[in-house]
């Protein structure tokens, strides 16, 4: 056992660690302790039917809603449970939400711009640029009002402006919600192409396990506000349960 | 024990409701009270309008102006009975209050109070200016009062006349609340499109709520008119109208009983505050306007809410299923 | 703590409430009761006794308790002294059962009769003496046998401060004018309390705020009348509110003196014997302003600029009248709205018109308003306005621009009169501002007040009323005297505005 | 009517517009932030024209210093609406209605405080934009100076606050906030700050704007209600409540319509013409007719 330890920690650096977290909305669980960790260069998904609390897990993270006693997310070590949503982003963890909520009445780059407040004032314009290199339709509409952009568009936007923040954790909220097909793949290629050459952390809520599953090393499956099954894609993706509910034919 | 308690207290306040001219004999402590009957009428129509159909109106007293000069010139310009008078200034507040109803299916909040603002303005600048019809600045006179027998209305006939008029409405309100159509005020007020879905109509609900709290301003004005004789147009200022809406806060819009607590509340407080003491002529409304921040800022369900609660609390009931229902939380917001 | 406020917000409201419930006081009384006989009469209302009267020793003796509630007095019963007591008003009587020696506000007196307790177990007293030491009359009928007591209804006692009211507006558009009718009134008050009061009695006065709204206005006259029993009410200052109350004040017979000038509160109008006008009405003030327009500056084409209030619209009907007179039309009418800053389509709607007087029926902040636009404009006629336009609260905003204004004046600080001087200067020194229109009217109505009240020798509404309609009196506004239509005429004046002062053009006395 | 005339008018109108317009700004930084409305936005023009009349001509401060610190003031002001009004309400219980009835509260008090304070009598407001009766000359049209100074200041007022929110760090955070409080705290702005930077933004240019109209409006309890606020509000609602550009425009609009409506129909229903016009916009055209800040949507 000492041999695997050693190589554990060689291999990996836990960055996030969610212990006991419980979430109640009005009187109902919606999250019930989970707990859960992602490694430095990780990429996670997470996998359950509608209502399971896929985003309500996000949304915990990042602070939006209110945890119950006993919760506990620790970042980079750190515990970050009560910090209010904007000092968990200044802490690096940057959420895409659900629904490509871009801020409609700034142009491509302004929306840009106002992520990378923890980014040093030298280094943002490079960080954007790099957005622009991943994302060549942005950086021709760099002057256009984000609200007028293509759905596809937005989304880009919507993740480059968290790759722009710097931050070492992304949450990313279903991505492909109510987009076409060639663009969803269109934007997986560009995740993979991020995950592969920055190693990025990403945290995925994707129901389309498709195109997630081939871009992560591991994965939790929630249902009912618990954790029913977690382990590395290699394992999870030959179960049944998975493969009935993602992978059937029809 | 408990109950007895209850008993008592509410016995002694409507003992108190009942006897208070007999207890007063002073003429100026029953017209004040008088007033703030009638201010209860519109601040109950209020609460119906903006507490259970979720509509704002910062125009109110457009309202109380149209009921009040109708009355006064059908009784006098056309020498129609008073009676005719107050429906024709029901009549005609209520049918206003529909037309002012249709922007709301389309603005909210803000917007809303903006366009009631502008229609309180508009009837007021509409007195002012129409001087052949409403005298102008100047004013309308000779308004007659009520007459029992020939002999006119007492300020102490009036307080009794008010009070069932309060019950009447009060019985309507509560029909209504319970009712499918307050309901439905319910569902609108909270979510309009999940409202909207589920087959109701967003805009007869919004159009209801509309012309009855108008309807009932007009009323309160009708009697306003006959009770005090005279009609100027200072009272019916844009500020006047935010006095109703801050009794009606001051109240508590969740409750029936919000109208009734901040009409009174709200109209005896600054006459309380008219102290004996050289130089408080200036301050007394300042020391009112800070009592009713004081009240909206850390009582924002209502002096009426709190109160009921304190007295359940005095009598430690289980709060029944009628409370229950009364203090729907405001989540749809 | 949130129910404490509650509750502290609910108590405090009762608490008003039944504040004003006026503790009975001696409200006059007659008392008949005949010897022998259990039937009894308050105020010719039937009462039945436990006990008949009887005759001892050339006294009538009746049941303490009941003579006692008759004249309104409270009644007290010490068990271990047997002693009753009476309290009326300043009055107090002990009486003990057995001894002929009472004791009457402290001081020890001796009865013809003792007070005794009947076989019956019934206390009895004798009512002579009780109703004249409670200052009620006693007559006897020796053939009907019958008692009369005559309490009368207490009088405002000269002892007592003398109560008057002041409703005047202090928040809302007219504030301006609150501070000045507060500011002579009170002025007037202090002067007389200082020199020794009315005939001793100091006046006490009470401000309320009006608010310049009518219907606050009958609120105000109402609790003067009824809750602090006011000798006189001053004011409301605007003739829309003064229309709507003073009906009250002549159901209460309590005279009511106004500063307020619409023609319509005219005596031939209104038929209120409790209405006093403390200056002459607008119809006199117009007049002279359109005998100057027409007869001195020969203008032949008016035009007016009219603000929206009742000040305003009433000086413009009797304006349309006086120019009738002399057959000359108005050109041109242009109202404003109080509060309103931008008048050039106004002034150029005049301009166009081809005006030769502007004359101006608006209140101070837009007359100033109304002169910065017509300079811009160069709108070059001869500029005559109404008495809001000869203040200070209207020089000073207008400053430069106002220089050449024509103006009719109630009252004229700069005024070489001493009388005029004296006020002017006394005001300064108290207030530490000057005095403007309508402080001087307020500051006379007061000294005339005292003087009727003077002349009337009671505090007695009614008879103070009856006064006023006699008196004379020379203050401030010259010589004051109530004529047919209850105004009291007053001096106007014709100034202009040289840059620092009215110059007084004209006196009208 | 001569061309000199309509001129003239245009002038006047678009003058008292513009302060309109100011005012208006006031009610659209605020909803920017916090979709709230604050009745008692007028009240700051009336307590920095009478503070600034205090430090200046009681004081006699002299013009610059006596300007920042009544600004000063009533940005600290704008700060403690926020922490004394909004957010107690908030943490018990109240929401929009709460808020409004609150500040029409608020108005009252501060009209009651100046009353106590000052007197209600109007005071002249010192001649610092140049005497009242100094007026500019240009062919056969007459320009008080003021008005020019008017002009400037809601010219540089606009192009700072162009600056400030289009090119500046905050102001993008300020705008991104306005648009998407959540979002805008996900990406790691501070919305608490932006908030109190919105209310202290409010009440400043509202500031501003009472010096500046107490040439026109005197140091006067006019400028704390009455029909200047509304008039502010319906300019904020030509904007759509978050185009400030709009609401100027919106002003400008407001004030030509109230000087030509006198000048064509009738002086006496001036108002009447301009509410009605307000509810036409409101009813035809409720996102705002001068709203530029969303296309589509």
């Amino acid at each position: 056992m000492p041999i695997l330890e050693t190589k554990m920690s060689e291999k990996t650096e836990e960055l996030l660690r969610i212990k006991n977290l419980t979430v109640m909305y009005n009187g109902i669980t919606a999250l019930r302790s989970i707990s859960m960790t992602v490694d430095k260069g990780e990429v996670v998904s997470v996998l359950g039917p509608n209502g399971a609390g896929k985003t309500t897990l996000l949304r915990a993270i990042s602070g939006l809603v209110k945890l119950e006693v006993g919760s506990s997310i620790l970042f980079s070590g750190k515990e970050i449970v009560g910090y209010q949503p904007y000092k968990i982003a200044c802490e690096g963890i940057a959420h895409v939400p659900e629904g490509r909520q871009v801020f409609p009445a700034m142009s491509v780059n302004e929306n840009l711009e106002v992520a990378t407040t923890r980014v040093s004032r030298g280094l943002r314009k490079g960080r954007i640029d790099s957005v622009y290199q991943l994302f060549s339709e942005l950086a021709g509409r760099k002057n256009q009002q984000a609200g007028s952009l293509s759905g596809g568009e937005q989304q880009m936007l919507a993740i480059g402006r968290a790759i722009a923040s710097g931050s070492e954790l992304i949450l990313i909220d279903e991505p492909s919600m109510g987009l076409a097909p060639i663009i969803v793949q269109r934007i997986f290629r560009t995740l993979k192409e991020i995950v592969k050459e920055t190693r990025l952390t990403l945290l995925l809520v994707e129901q389309n396990a498709k195109l997630s599953l081939p871009l992560s090393d591991r994965i939790y499956v929630l249902s009912q506000g618990s954790i029913a099954m977690e382990g590395p894609v290699a394992e999870i993706h030959d179960n049944q349960m998975i493969q009935d509910m993602y992978f059937a034919k029809g | 024990m408990r109950r007895n308690l209850k008993r008592i207290v509410y016995g002694a306040f409507f003992a108190l409701v009942l006897l208070l001219p007999l207890l007063s004999r002073n003429e100026y402590v029953l017209f004040v009270m008088n007033k703030a009957l009638l201010n209860i009428i519109v601040v109950s129509g209020l609460v119906f309008l903006t507490g259970f159909a979720g509509q704002i109106s910062l125009g109110q007293v457009g309202f109380v102006a149209i009921g009040a000069y109708t009355s006064a010139l059908v009784t006098t310009r056309l020498g129609m009975p008073i009676p005719i008078g107050i429906v024709a200034a029901i009549a005609l507040s209520a049918i206003v209050g529909l037309l002012v109803a249709i922007p709301s299916f389309k603005l909210k909040a803000f917007f809303l109070s903006l366009v009631t603002i502008a229609f309180g303005q508009i009837i007021y600048l509409l007195i002012v200016n129409l001087t052949a019809v409403t005298g102008g600045s100047q004013g309308l006179f000779n308004i007659p009062p009520m007459k029992l027998g020939g002999t006119p209305f007492t300020n102490t006939l009036y307080y009794y006349l008010f009070l069932v008029l309060i019950a009447l409405v009060g019985v309507l309100m509560y029909r209504l609340k319970y009712s499918y159509i307050g309901r439905q005020m319910f569902a609108v007020n909270d979510d309009d499109v999940a409202a909207e879905a589920c087959a109701i109509n967003s805009k007869k609900t919004k159009v209801f709520a509309f012309a009855l709290s108008a309807g009932l301003a007009g009323l309160s004005g009708a009697l306003t008119a006959h009770m005090v004789g005279f009609l100027t147009p200072d009272p019916f200022t844009f500020f006047d109208s935010a006095n109703f809406v801050a009794m009606a806060v001051v109240g508590g819009l969740r409750q029936l009983s919000g109208g009734i607590v901040g009409g009174l509340v709200l109209t005896w407080l600054p006459e309380l505050l008219r102290l004996n003491i050289s130089g408080f002529e200036n301050y007394y409304l300042l020391v009112n306007s800070v009592i009713v921040m004081l009240v909206i800022v850390f009582l924002p369900s209502g002096l009426g809410a709190s109160l009921f609660k304190g007295l359940s609390r005095l009598w430690r009931e289980k709060q029944g299923a009628v409370t229950l229902r009364n203090s729907r939380s405001k989540e749809g917001e | 703590m949130k129910k404490a406020l509650v509750m502290l917000m609910v108590v405090a409201l009762f608490a008003g409430v039944l504040g004003f419930t006026p503790v009975r006081a001696a409200e006059g009384a007659i008392v008949q009761i005949t010897i022998g006989s259990t039937k009894a009469t308050i105020n010719s209302k039937a009462v039945v006794l436990d006990q008949p009267p009887l005759i001892e020793s050339g006294r009538t003796l009746v049941p303490f308790r009941f003579i006692g509630e008759a004249i309104g007095a409270q009644i007290g019963w010490n068990p271990a002294k047997k002693s009753v007591s009476y309290v009326l008003g300043n009055k107090n009587i002990v009486l003990t059962i057995g001894s002929v020696t009472a004791i009457v506000n402290g001081v020890k007196t001796t009865l013809d009769v003792a007070p005794k307790i009947l076989p019956t177990g019934r206390t009895v007293v004798p009512i002579r003496f009780i109703s004249e030491s409670i200052g009620a009359k006693v007559d006897w009928n020796a053939t009907t046998r019958m008692v009369t007591v005559t309490v009368a209804a207490a009088k405002p006692s000269w002892s007592t401060p003398i109560k008057i009211v002041l409703s005047a507006p202090f928040t809302g558009s007219g504030s301006i004018l609150g501070t000045y009718c507060k500011g002579g009134a009170q002025l007037a008050v202090d002067e007389i309390n200082a020199a020794g009061g009315v005939n001793g009695a100091k006046l006490d006065l009470i401000t309320y705020d009006d608010q310049a709204n009518a219907s606050t206005a009958a609120t105000v006259v109402r609790r003067a009348l009824d809750s602090d029993k006011a000798v006189a009410i001053f004011g409301p200052n605007m003739s829309a509110a003064v229309l709507g109350v003073h009906a009250l004040a002549q159901q209460a017979k309590v005279p009511m003196l106004v500063g307020a000038t619409s023609p319509s509160l005219r005596y031939d109008t209104t038929h209120n014997d409790y209405l006093f006008r403390l200056r002459a009405d607008d119809g006199v003030k117009v007049a002279q302003q359109v005998k100057y327009i027409v007869e001195i500056l020969k203008a032949k084409k008016p035009g007016i600029i009219l603000g929206s209030d009742d000040y305003c619209t009433s000086a413009l009907a009797v304006a349309k009248q006086a120019f009738e007179k002399y057959g000359i039309k108005i050109v041109d009418i242009e109202s404003m709205k109080e509060g309103d800053k931008d008048v050039t389509a106004q002034v150029t709607k005049l301009k166009n018109a081809g005006i030769d007087v502007l004359v101006g029926l608006t209140h101070e902040p837009e007359a100033a308003v109304v002169m910065l636009k017509v300079r811009q404009l160069k709108l070059a006629v001869p500029i005559v306005g109404f008495s809001a336009w000869g203040v200070p609260a209207f020089t000073d905003l207008a400053g430069d621009a106002a220089i050449g204004v024509i103006s009719v004046q109630g009252f004229n600080p700069a005024d070489t009169d001493p009388t005029v001087k004296k006020f002017v200067d006394a005001y300064k020194a108290k207030w530490g501002m000057e005095p403007s229109d309508p402080a001087q009217c307020y500051y006379d109505g007061v000294y005339l007040l005292k003087k009727a009240i003077e002349t009337a020798g009671s505090t007695d509404p009614v008879k103070i009323d009856e006064a006023l309609k006699t008196v004379e009196y020379t203050g401030v506004q010259g010589l004051m005297k109530c004529d047919a239509l209850h105004n009291f005429t007053n001096i106007c004046y014709i100034s202009q505005f040289n840059g620092k002062t009215w110059k007084v053009i004209s006196k009208i006395p | 009517m001569v061309l000199s005339d309509l001129l003239q008018n245009i002038i006047g109108g678009v003058t008292v517009g513009a302060t309109y317009g100011l005012i208006g700004l006031g009610v659209v930084f605020l909803w920017q932030s916090i979709e709230r409305i604050n009745f008692a936005n007028i009240s700051s023009a009336m307590l920095a024209a009478y503070l600034f009349y205090t430090f200046y001509t009681q004081l006699h401060l002299g013009f610059l210093v006596a300007f920042v610190v009544s600004i000063a003031i009533i940005a600290a002001y704008g700060l403690a609406l926020r922490h004394l009004v909004l957010e107690p309400i908030n943490r018990h219980g109240g929401d929009k209605l709460e808020f409004v009835v609150a500040t029409l509260m608020l108005c009252t008090f501060w009209l009651s405080v100046v009353k106590v304070l000052y007197g209600g009598i109007a005071k002249p407001f010192p001649p610092v934009f140049g005497e009242a009766t100094s007026f500019v000359q240009i062919g056969s049209i007459s320009i008080p100076s003021v008005y020019f100074w008017i002009f400037f200041v809601v010219l540089v007022l606009v192009l700072v606050l162009y600056v400030l929110l289009q090119r500046t760090m905050i102001g993008k955070m300020f705008r991104a906030t306005a648009q998407n409080k959540e979002m805008a705290s996900l990406v790691g702005i501070n919305v608490g700050m932006t908030t109190s930077l919105a209310f202290m933004l409010s009440t400043s240019i509202v500031g501003i704007a009472g010096i500046l109209l107490a040439p026109i409006y005197f140091v006067s309890l006019d400028l704390g209600g009455g029909p200047i606020g509304v008039k502010g509000f319906a300019a904020a609602v030509m904007g759509g409540l978050i185009d400030p550009l709009g609401t100027i425009l919106g002003g400008l609009s407001i004030g030509l319509i109230e000087n030509f409506s006198t000048l064509f129909i009738s002086s006496a229903y001036k108002d009447v013409i301009s509410f009605v016009v307000l509810v036409v916009v409101l009813v035809w055209k409720p996102r705002g007719i001068f709203n530029w800040t969303t296309k589509g949507d």
